[in-house]
């Protein structure tokens, strides 16, 4: 069966979300995840939203912003905005979705600004609560579209904290997330438009984990700003069933954010 | 004592040049866009905004040259992407230099909630090994005295003005918000000065009928402004949905300085009110916006 | 999934010696009498309790000898005046002795809302210059790095569990309060698990038709308890009145720790449950305080 | 007209509000002095009670307890706690009623215990709201049965703090406040079953303002802990008006607070 790259990310979120959990799930792609995780392995998670927002069903329709109506329709509860961040502050949500525009070998996001900070020769909207999910989220998915431009050594401006840089007191990964005071967390992932990378938590760096159907590991390397490292069962990425792609289709029969 | 005011007085008298305002605090629904447009028409200059996400109506402003500061955690087109009057001021100063201090969604929130509780500031672990609070020199970053370990403190953020939209109020600004919240109530009692724009105003028993549900203390409410469909484009819960074309069109019409004009001139500048605005629109869409399917809440008895 | 308990059940399963239980949250209406009855019957001991004003209750769980610990702001009667059994227990260790780490309602709750934000300690400048600091060594006096003035720090408070009296819920724990929230919502985002008593379960679709009403999020509760009157004698808004001349009866029989005794066996350990608690009651007392005039909230439209 | 004790505390309490105040009014005979207010020179006032109300009508019904239901019915606002005391940690109540067990002539009151802290003689309920209104409010009246072992040269325990006390620093009174960190406030007024007291700002210390009908400075003088010192206008307490009398008993028609 035949299916666009985004479609494929989709499933590939889907497989972070495990049953029961609690999960921040933004909007489109991961939203998508979302719904079907919930409609396959996983159907006791339960969707976080920054408006402040709690759902255990996906909303019945296609969805444009998280604040759109037919999202609090059938939320099991509609709050305040730091209601919910502050339960996720306190550790209570396991995984958490965020896209950027640019990400770097160790997992930290931009989506701030492009040059220098002081004078920006881009000014991308900034964090929103994505610097909240990637300070405290226990797991943290991040979904790209894979450019070399996007993919690099070190990005200009670290919105999302992930597992930092090495420095002179210590190694990237998880020890830097302990020296500057996060409490927990770090990616888990990263699911571009051509691969799959997971994280090595005592380095902090990004290992190819898998590399979609169609692409290989040199066409990753050839859009990837760093030398990739590889995880061991490094492997081509299973590609969605008809089922999950089935579900996916339901939810966004228009192909709104899939095409 | 009614405070109903027309949206061109409540803004002549309460939002002065320089001031700083909270707006567009539930997120993507709920934005006072019709009092926005009037802050422009009305040529408001060196505002600092105060918002979360603020969607396109800082946008807006921004481009309109109202705009000195912007205390935010994401500018731009939630539905479309980045904000082009945002990135022409960031990075040309076109029309004027603007200056953000960067925040998350988290950080704004505690900022107002801070100034809520009389608390100088409220200490997070959020955002430590993130460059944001190089971009917002007000943080402070410290460690716990109770334990060492590293803080952000966020310092109490006090809006001279929160413009909020809401579904309904009574003309003392007793008012009912549901649907999404946001940082609505945060930046209510964080206010110096609250005007209240409502879709319908009811009589005080209608609120009264369900103190829960109101939003914040009238006491601090200056102004109250009858202006249906006030919220448009946004998505006001049960009255009408988000036009996300609305959106596509202006991110599209602003991508060039001479674009945005057009735009800013055809639904802002040359329109004298939101009446005129809404006769633009059209019937035909705000029809093809309006609830479809009614959903009412369960009763609730507050008797005794 | 359901999580509808007995109360002997969801008491016994998640109330364990030596925890900490948040309960009489939303002050003097919605107090879970009938779980604290019930724990005082399963003998459970060292527990503290943490609350607001705590009205009776705490009272009685100090006087049955459950207490180890008091994080409260009053401990009392408040109609009547003075708990003699926390007398009792902090003049004379009669029963046993109790510590008490003094608060006001403000700390209590900021206590409870630092720990809901994820924050380790809120400041305020409420309490300065008092010496319910000396009280509470929780507590640490320092000064801004801001500005240097001083501040009293309120450390978060993570109760083990948190007991919430509400009008009704679904099956899961998606539930309603409303009227008086006091430090409800506070305590229950503070806390490790939730226990719901409920007037009333209901379907779902009745929580869900009005998301803004529901205090906080099921998943933290554990269990659901259908326990109609289980707030007697504190009122709850929609169902039933305070009952004054109960807690009038209480303050002059608990005067001598026999008077007590005699008490706690009539209203609590001779009864096995709440049922034989609202037999003895009566119906025509019940009566008396049942709901003579219906007042319902003003229709919502969720709808789009 | 006759009146008691308590109604002509009522009068006095009522007389502390001006038009359009917010005031925090608690319960029993300040929250008749609330209604009293409202409807004689102070239409406009708004109370506010810990319970997380805001209503600017006096209930229809004599409360017992503030969290009475018909205390909501009617309300203008029922929310959380902490909202409406962080409105008066933000200075915005200009006035808080509250009652002590002991008080001492720097308006001191005490509400937690007597005897040392460490092993209290008589364990008292403790704050509630107390200390939090006698810290953030903008002026404090205090309302208590007069009695010379209530009202003592210091009190044993600090619960709600008034003026202080002189110390090595500097004087009791606004620079102590100032000294403690407390953001404003302070004592305005004692109302006591025989007198009425203010307060210096400059040295903290009660003045004996008026005597109510019946009473002396003699009899004040025998029943207070410490030498009285007169302001400068001391007279006699101007008694109610039968108008005054016959708002209170409507209010509280069979005198469960005012008898």
């Amino acid at each position: 069966m035949e299916y666009t790259p985004r479609e494929l990310m989709v499933v590939c979120a889907a497989r972070q979300i495990r049953d029961s959990e609690r999960v921040f799930v933004g909007m489109r792609l991961p939203l998508l995840a979302f719904a079907l995780a919930k409609r396959t392995h996983a159907p006791h998670c339960v969707g976080i939203f920054e408006t402040g927002l709690i759902r255990d069903t996906p909303a019945r329709e296609l969805l444009y912003t998280m604040g759109d109506a037919p999202n609090i329709c059938g939320a099991l509860w509609t709050t305040s905005t730091i209601n919910v961040l502050g339960l996720m502050a306190a550790g209570e949500i396991e995984l958490g979705f965020i896209g950027g525009a640019e990400i770097d070998r160790y997992g930290n996001l931009n989506t701030s600004l492009i040059g220098d900070w002081r004078q920006p020769r881009v000014r991308l909207p900034g964090s929103g609560g994505g610097a909240d999910i990637a300070s405290l989220a226990q797991r943290l998915a991040i979904i790209m579209p894979h450019e070399r431009h996007r993919l690099r050594e070190r990005v200009d401006f670290v919105t999302s904290p992930g597992y930092g840089y090495p420095d002179e007191q210590g190694s990237a990964g998880v020890a830097w997330r302990q020296r500057v005071g996060l409490p927990r967390g770090g990616p888990a992932v990263l699911i571009t438009t051509l691969a799959v990378f997971t994280f090595d938590p005592a380095t902090g760096e990004a290992l190819l984990q898998s590399y979609h159907p169609g692409s290989s590991i040199e066409q990753v390397q050839e859009q990837t700003g760093w030398p990739l490292r590889l995880a061991p069962d490094c492997a081509e990425t299973v590609p969605p069933t008809p089922e999950e792609l089935r579900v996916i289709r339901e939810c966004d029969p228009h192909g709104v954010w899939t095409r | 004592m009614s405070k109903l005011l027309s949206m061109t007085e409540a803004i002549r008298r309460y939002v002065h040049d320089g001031a700083s305002i909270a707006l567009g605090l539930a997120l993507e629904p709920c934005i006072p866009f019709a009092a926005g447009h009037e802050i422009i028409r009305q040529g408001r200059r060196d505002l600092t905004l105060i918002g979360p996400i603020s969607d396109i109506l800082f946008d807006q402003l921004i481009g309109a040259g109202c705009v000195a500061k912007i205390q935010a955690a994401w500018v731009g087109n939630v539905s479309e992407g980045l904000g082009h009057c945002y990135r022409r001021a960031t990075e040309q100063a076109q029309p004027r230099p603007i200056i953000t201090e960067d925040h998350s969604n988290f950080s704004i929130g505690l900022a107002l909630r801070a100034a809520s509780l009389g608390a100088p500031y409220i200490p997070t672990r959020s955002l430590l090994g993130s460059d944001i609070p190089r971009k917002n020199s007000t943080f402070l970053q410290t460690t716990s005295p109770f334990d060492g370990s590293p803080l952000l403190l966020v310092p109490a953020l006090q809006p001279d003005v929160t413009i909020l939209h809401v579904q309904r109020s009574d003309e003392d600004g007793n008012a009912h918000l549901w649907g999404s919240l946001g940082i609505c109530q945060e930046a209510m009692l964080a206010a110096r000065q609250v005007i209240i724009i409502a879709e319908e105003i009811v009589a005080r028993e209608v609120i009264t009928s369900d103190p829960n549900r109101v939003i914040g203390p009238s006491y601090k409410v200056c102004a109250v402004v009858h202006e249906p469909w006030g919220a448009h484009p946004s998505a006001v819960q049960g009255y009408y949905d988000r036009d996300h074309q609305f959106y596509h069109e202006y991110h599209t019409r602003s991508r060039t300085p001479e674009g945005f004009q057009q735009w800013l001139d055809e639904w802002v500048l040359g329109l004298k009110t939101h009446q005129e605005y809404l006769a633009k629109l059209g019937e035909a869409r705000r029809g093809a916006l309006s609830v479809k399917e009614h959903r009412y809440a369960a009763p609730v008895d507050y008797g005794y």
